[in-house]
């Protein structure tokens, strides 16, 4: 695999605006006798070539505040800009790629084609056949290429719904508990794949995740939510050195931030 | 859970059974529907080579319903020669090309149509009442008129029996096929969405695939409605054979028992073009399990 | 989640929407009423004529399409009143321009006044069409098919064994099953009735076993490790999700049993209900109420076709979002 | 040289009934006058359709139904007049105890449908009796029911009297095993009610054609030749009934066998071409005039269907022509 | 909540046969062009009471393993008793709840009746609303019992699905990564939950986990599988005291166990 443009991790160019500034956002979902608040008064900014994690109780609106992002749904108040753009513009510009929480892959579509999905809808030039393969092969599932969904488990599904996502190298990614139904093998494998990939290709991740440890060992900032109605609690910054290896869990400041982002959820829960 | 579903290639059995029993109750049943006629005909005076009502229970010219050696023979005869263009083979061809082509004509039309309703609110809204419309109008009051106004065309012959078989087959299709469109997963549209796929890349990758099984359930009732609407062209129009003309010329005949084995034919082509869009759907559709 | 567009937020759409109608619903009505009727004074020149009542109806339709825009209920329901004045009127047009003879093709004009008219015979015979042999006969081959399809799935050999005969039978046409059934149970309502059950039946029984077996794995294997009796994954799981392929089946039979009733009645009747005027009007060339009865059989089946839609809608507040 | 392709449309399946048309076309005579015709068969629809749209050139039906039609403004018109009598009746068993069209109150008449219910209706009024057909009665005396031509439906057991054509339905009754010697025959002609069975027409267009299909003659010219061919394979097939027959059985697809499953087509063929001479043999036909429209029987008919109401007023003199007729037999 | 015969665990009734006994187990899944050893030669027995966990990479059978234990599916190869009956025997008897990997509500229902149904199709007498309405409160989601599947998160549907299979309190639970798609907190605190329940009522529980601490945390024994061929790696005893708190992960023993856990998880991925 080759990825031009190194960016150096965790320092925009001056200037650039943040890729993705939030104010005050809010969503509120009608339900019958009554509404939902799954996101209130969220703000945030977020620099280009971070990686920022959401971790929060289930049901504070991570999924929402994602899905808002990706212009899957409308917010019902307050500012939402990507990169200076509205996010319908940034995902005509196809700015994003977007793990969902559930595999979402096409039931009529072999492992491979499910992977190449984007690249045809793209229209994107070159080998996408070994592009596809590529990804495959970054998820161990190279032996699966022609499975069909059904004959895969939860978590090999999800593994190919990620190569989905990371086939045609957005600079952003959302992603939704990606590795929530993965072995902690296979989980720290990838981790340390996306990270690699993160910090070869400058990308910008958003990524949700219930771990702690993973939400440390992998951001540059972790955003804490609490539940209903849905809010930032608190940002931690995770100052710890890149790259980062099996060696920076033991680093103890690696166990200072995680009792922190702790001690922040409890709050949230409470 | 396999167990708990029946396997597509389930066997025969069941139906050989069902149809030895239907086979041993065909007597008994027959001879019931037919004792009240006999017993009628003969208190009228008729004339017949029988003199008891359940003697002439099985031989009556016109049955209820006919007994078993009424119907070989009549299937006999009317089978054979197998090559005659007067002879049911033939004119069961005749009839399945017709269905067929209708069945073509109905997929192209149900298909547009409903990429037309999927596509744009204001054209449901102002048509799909009179598409439901279209399909409460009893098709054979109207096919003599469609088929006198083609005619003047010169659409003559096999077409007018096809397009009257469409209108009938369309709205299954059309129904069917828009219900498919929007079958798709909303994951899987917002999935496209995230792509900033056009709407002909989503309709491509995404609600067509989708459709498919929705399309193919609606074929097959499609395909049995383009047999009966072929065969009521056939009796309401000019045609020079088919079943339909078959049906139309025994029934003034007074020839019941070629109408029972006229019948037959039909269900038995019937159940093959049901069969031949399963098989297209098991071809076409190879990811689906059952 | 595009944002809705409405009439009402663009006052100049609006404009034009009603312009647009105007235009087309007037012009037509005008041309139609300038048109002499066929028979009476000299044939027009036809296509001339044609490509006015084209024009026309291009406008018109332009129209009818602003009016389908937003949510309200009149951009539901006018567009369709629209289309069929619209359909109506050109008709008419082109009848009078061509000078069709009525007794090929009545106007539209005609035909109302036929069904105003002959409005006390035609009502007596949708009564005995629509209540008497479609809805009766509806009803009894809904009952049947529901629960021969309850025995279908219950015994899985009747599946293999009876189902495919089901699709063998729904594969005759009424116009040979009829006669066989008015000679069986005479000429009287009852035998139309019979023939609609038998023609109803069929769609419901595929449809609910359809429906049936539709059920999700995943729901059948949670009833499995309740070691739930089958009469139990019936009720809290195939039931549920079958009624929308029932009521699916049901709409389809709704509109087949209307016409079955009709054409059932083009094999003998004692004079009375909607098959039996068409027939008899079409060999006095009094196409004019033939058509009135074509007219009374549609409103009877999309009547019928809405009443099921309705039931549906009562039945199944489906929770699922769009 | 080229032959003009003329489009005939019978009014019913092929059989004796068409035998004059038959024999014409077996034994050259269409040829002989420059014609290539091609029988249209019978389906649901009406011939007076088919050719008012020009599906077909020329057609075959009988006087009531060209006359509705052209009270309905389908400009048709009649060209030779080919059945001089009626051959419409209504049949009962011997046993019904039905002895006279006044016996008929309040028993159960079966009448075919689609405006072939005429002739019976004349006769029921004629003898002072109503129908269920007629919806403005409210309490009728006689209980008609309808149904599809195929007397087996309803005889004996559903109706007392039946229609019958008698070349045609009057066998099949036999063949359901009542001889004639069972059977009470009412001939509608024999009560007066003759109204007019097969007869030629064409359409007002067609016949003012100057060039019909590009043949360089007039729409009446051709006419008058298919009428000549026409009459004269009806002469010969009432003479050589035998040899139409043959000829019959040649065009007959499976409508030919007559009732049931056992009499052959040979045989009911046999029977209805005698019947159908009958038919062609009576008014002017006996006066070697085959083919012409006898004003006075013509009157007749008009009258008739005026008092049951089903003519409104005396049909436009352009219903009928006789040049055709003058032309295709030189006579006046 | 009251539960009677708190069973002391881990010490089954001598002479009881095993709940679980598995001889050669072994699943060929048929797929287009050949099949998939789901699960090959798995020998395991279990004893009334015992809290086992399978752990294993994506793919290596564990969720296959507990659809054959509940009667799901049909082995096609070696041997398996359910309390020394056929596991067809034991389902029939309703002696476990099944915990799915994916929620599986019936989008019909509200959350409450999806609660109900097992109660309701196993006619359980008493106030079943009352204790459908204890289970939601047990993993927080009593105010959502009038909502629809649909308008939870995924964490909260699968939270209901928990409540669904507790519900009727059966002796031997089956749970597929029950708590995959849940924060740390909500999770540790249904550990508890789950932990006290199977002590006050002697449940056997047969729990599918991808994390390692939560599985020592939890069990009598860690089974851990490995992939393609899915085999038994090893099963590891967890000999930690009981009752177990927040300060068992502090017990260095619990660090050696994972230990131990992980380095054959590695062995089997190798
Ligand atoms: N379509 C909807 N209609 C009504 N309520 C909704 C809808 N979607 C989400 N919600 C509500 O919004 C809140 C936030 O949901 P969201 O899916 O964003 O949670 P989450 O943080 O992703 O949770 P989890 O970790 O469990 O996935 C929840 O309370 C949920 O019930
Ligand atoms: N119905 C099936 N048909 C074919 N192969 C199947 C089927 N179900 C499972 N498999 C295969 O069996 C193997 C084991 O699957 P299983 O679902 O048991 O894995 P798992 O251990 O639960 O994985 P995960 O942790 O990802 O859920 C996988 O390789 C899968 O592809
Ligand atoms: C064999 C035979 N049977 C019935 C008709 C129908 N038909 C034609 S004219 C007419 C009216 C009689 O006055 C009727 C009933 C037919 N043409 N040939
Ligand atoms: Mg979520
Ligand atoms: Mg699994």
């Amino acid at each position: 695999m080759t990825y031009t443009s190194p960016a150096p991790p965790t320092s925009p160019p001056p200037n650039e605006p943040p890729i993705v500034s939030i104010r005050d956002l809010q969503k509120v979902f009608p339900v019958p006798g009554g509404e939902t608040v799954a996101l209130k008064d969220a703000n945030l900014s977020i620099q280009r070539g971070e990686f920022i994690s959401l971790i929060g109780p289930s049901g504070c609106g991570k999924t929402t505040l994602l899905r808002l992002m990706a212009d899957l749904e409308q917010q019902t108040g307050g500012e939402l800009l990507i990169a200076g753009r509205s996010a319908d513009a940034a995902r005509r510009e196809r700015q994003y790629g977007y793990v969902f929480q559930a595999p979402a892959l096409m039931e009529w579509r072999s492992v491979l084609k499910n992977v190449l999905l984007p690249l045809e809808v793209m229209n994107v030039p070159g080998d996408r056949v070994g592009r596809a393969r590529e990804m495959l092969k970054l998820v161990g599932l190279d032996k699966f290429e022609r499975n069909y969904p059904w004959q895969l488990s939860g978590g090999m599904q999800q593994r190919v719904s990620i190569a989905r996502a990371l086939a045609f190298d957005p600079p952003l990614l959302f992603m939704d508990e990606p590795f929530g139904a993965l072995d902690e093998i296979t989980r720290e494998h990838l981790n340390l794949e996306l990270l690699r990939l993160w910090r070869e290709t400058g990308k910008t991740v958003i990524f949700v995740t219930h771990s702690i440890p993973e939400a440390v060992f992998l951001s540059t900032r972790v955003v804490v939510m609490t539940a209903r109605p849905g809010r930032i609690e608190g940002v931690v910054d995770i100052d710890l050195p890149h790259p980062r290896s099996d060696d920076t869990r033991e680093d103890p400041r690696f166990f200072t931030l995680a009792t922190e982002i702790r001690e922040l959820l409890k709050k949230g829960h409470a | 859970m396999t167990t708990l579903r029946p396997s597509r290639a389930a066997g025969l059995g069941p139906m050989l059974i069902v149809a030895l029993i239907a086979a041993a109750l065909y007597w008994p049943l027959m001879l019931a529907a037919n004792v009240g006629p006999a017993g009628r005909t003969l208190a009228s005076g008729a004339e017949l080579d029988c003199k008891t009502a359940l003697a002439c229970a099985s031989q009556l010219r016109n049955p209820v319903v006919p007994a078993p050696a009424q119907l070989s023979q009549g299937f006999v005869r009317l089978s054979t020669p197998v090559t005659s263009p007067l002879a049911l083979p033939y004119n069961v061809g005749v009839t399945a090309g017709e269905t067929l082509l209708g069945l073509l004509l109905a997929t192209v039309t149900g298909i547009g149509l409903a990429l037309l309703l999927v596509a744009s609110r204001a054209f449901e809204r102002a048509t799909l009442p009179w598409l439901v419309a279209s399909q409460t109008v009893p098709v054979v009051a109207i096919a003599p008129m469609l088929a006198v106004l083609l005619g003047q065309y010169g659409v003559q012959g096999f077409l007018p029996k096809a397009i009257i078989a469409a209108y009938i087959a369309f709205f299954p299709v059309a129904v069917g096929m828009s219900r498919g469109l929007r079958s798709a997963d909303s994951l899987h549209l917002d999935l496209m969405r995230t792509y900033h796929a056009s709407p002909a890349q989503t309709y491509r990758w995404l609600r067509f695939p989708a459709s498919l099984p929705h399309l193919f359930t609606a074929l097959k009732v499609a395909v049995t409605s383009a047999l009966v609407g072929s065969i009521v062209a056939e009796i309401s129009t000019i045609s020079f054979s088919g079943l339909g003309k078959m049906l139309a010329e025994n029934s003034r005949a007074s020839d019941t028992v070629a109408l029972w084995v006229i019948m037959g034919y039909g269900a038995v082509l019937g159940v093959t073009l049901v069969a031949l869009v399963n098989a297209l759907e098991r071809w076409v559709t190879p990811w689906s399990r059952r | 989640m595009t944002p809705v567009r409405t009439a009402a937020a663009r006052p100049g759409a609006a404009l034009l929407t009603a312009a647009a109608l105007l235009i087309g619903v007037g012009g037509l009505l005008l041309v139609a009423l300038t048109l002499p009727v066929p028979g009476d004074g000299t044939p027009p020149n036809a296509r001339l004529w044609l490509a006015g009542i084209l024009a026309l109806l291009a406008v018109g339709a332009v129209g009818v399409r602003g009016a389908a825009q937003g949510e309200s209920r009149a951009a539901r329901t006018l567009p369709a009143a629209f289309t069929l004045l619209l359909a109506v009127l050109g008709t008419e047009a082109l009848l009078r321009a061509y000078a069709v003879p009525a007794g090929l093709i009545p106007t539209p004009g005609r035909v109302l006044s036929a069904l105003w008219t002959a409005r006390t015979v035609l009502l007596q015979d949708t009564y005995t069409t629509f209540v008497l042999e479609a809805l009766l006969g509806f009803v009894a081959g809904t009952v049947l098919g529901l629960g021969l399809a309850l025995l279908v799935v219950r015994f899985r050999f009747l599946e293999r064994g009876l189902l495919p005969y089901a699709a063998l039978f729904s594969s005759i046409p009424i116009v040979a099953l009829a006669p066989v059934i008015v000679k069986a149970v005479g000429l009287d309502w009852p035998s139309k009735t019979v023939v609609v059950a038998v023609t109803v039946l069929f769609p419901v029984v595929v449809g609910a076993v359809r429906g049936l077996q539709s059920a999700s794995r995943l729901h059948l294997d949670l009833m499995h490790t309740y070691a739930a009796t089958p009469a139990q994954t019936f009720r809290d799981v195939r039931v549920p999700g079958a009624l929308p392929f029932v009521f699916g089946a049901l709409k389809v039979a709704s509109t087949l049993a209307l016409i079955s009733a009709i054409v059932a009645e083009f094999f003998g009747t004692n004079g009375h209900g909607l098959g039996f005027r068409i027939q008899i009007e079409v060999g006095r060339f009094g196409l004019d109420i033939v058509w009135a009865a074509i007219v009374l059989a549609s409103v009877a089946g999309i009547a019928f076709f809405a009443l099921v839609n309705a039931l549906e809608t009562r039945l199944l507040p489906r929770a699922g979002r769009s | 040289q080229k032959l003009v392709p003329v489009k005939v449309q019978l009014k019913w399946f092929p059989q004796a009934q068409f035998a004059g048309f038959f024999v014409a076309q077996a034994k050259g005579y269409y040829k002989a006058e420059g014609l290539d015709v091609q029988f249209l068969p019978t389906g649901d629809q009406s011939p007076i359709q088919t050719v008012a749209t020009g599906t077909a050139d020329f057609g075959t039906t009988w006087i009531t139904d060209l006359l509705t039609a052209r009270q309905q403004g389908i400009p048709v018109v009649h060209i030779a007049q080919l059945f001089q009598k009626s051959g419409y009746t209504l049949v009962a068993l011997n046993s019904s105890g039905i002895k006279t069209p006044a016996d008929f109150k309040g028993k159960r008449v079966g009448v075919w449908p689609s405006g072939n219910e005429y002739p019976a209706v004349a006769l029921l009024k004629k003898y002072g009796l109503t129908t269920s057909l007629d919806s403005s009665v409210s309490n009728p005396s006689v209980q008609a029911v309808t149904y599809p031509f195929d007397p087996s439906i309803v005889f004996p057991d559903k109706v007392d009297l039946v229609s019958a054509m008698t070349y045609n339905e009057v066998d099949q009754i036999v063949g359901l095993g009542y001889p004639l010697d069972k059977l009470k025959i009412f001939n509608a002609s024999d009560y007066g009610i003759n109204l007019l069975e097969d007869l030629m027409f064409s359409t007002e267009r067609t016949l003012a054609n100057k060039n019909f299909k590009g043949s360089g003659q007039s729409g009446e010219d051709i006419a008058a030749k298919l009428v000549r061919a026409t009459i004269k394979g009806w002469n010969y097939a009432v003479k050589n009934q035998k040899e139409a027959v043959q000829i019959v059985l040649v065009n007959c697809g499976n409508t030919c066998k007559g009732s049931g499953t056992r009499s052959s087509a040979a045989s009911h063929q046999t029977w209805q071409m005698a019947e159908v001479a009958k038919l062609y043999n009576a008014g002017p036909t006996l006066k070697g005039r085959a083919g012409y429209l006898d004003p006075a029987t013509y009157k007749a008919n008009v009258t008739l269907l005026k008092s049951l109401g089903i003519l409104k007023a005396d049909p436009a003199p352009a219903a009928v022509t006789y040049k055709v007729w003058e032309k295709a037999t030189g006579k006046k």
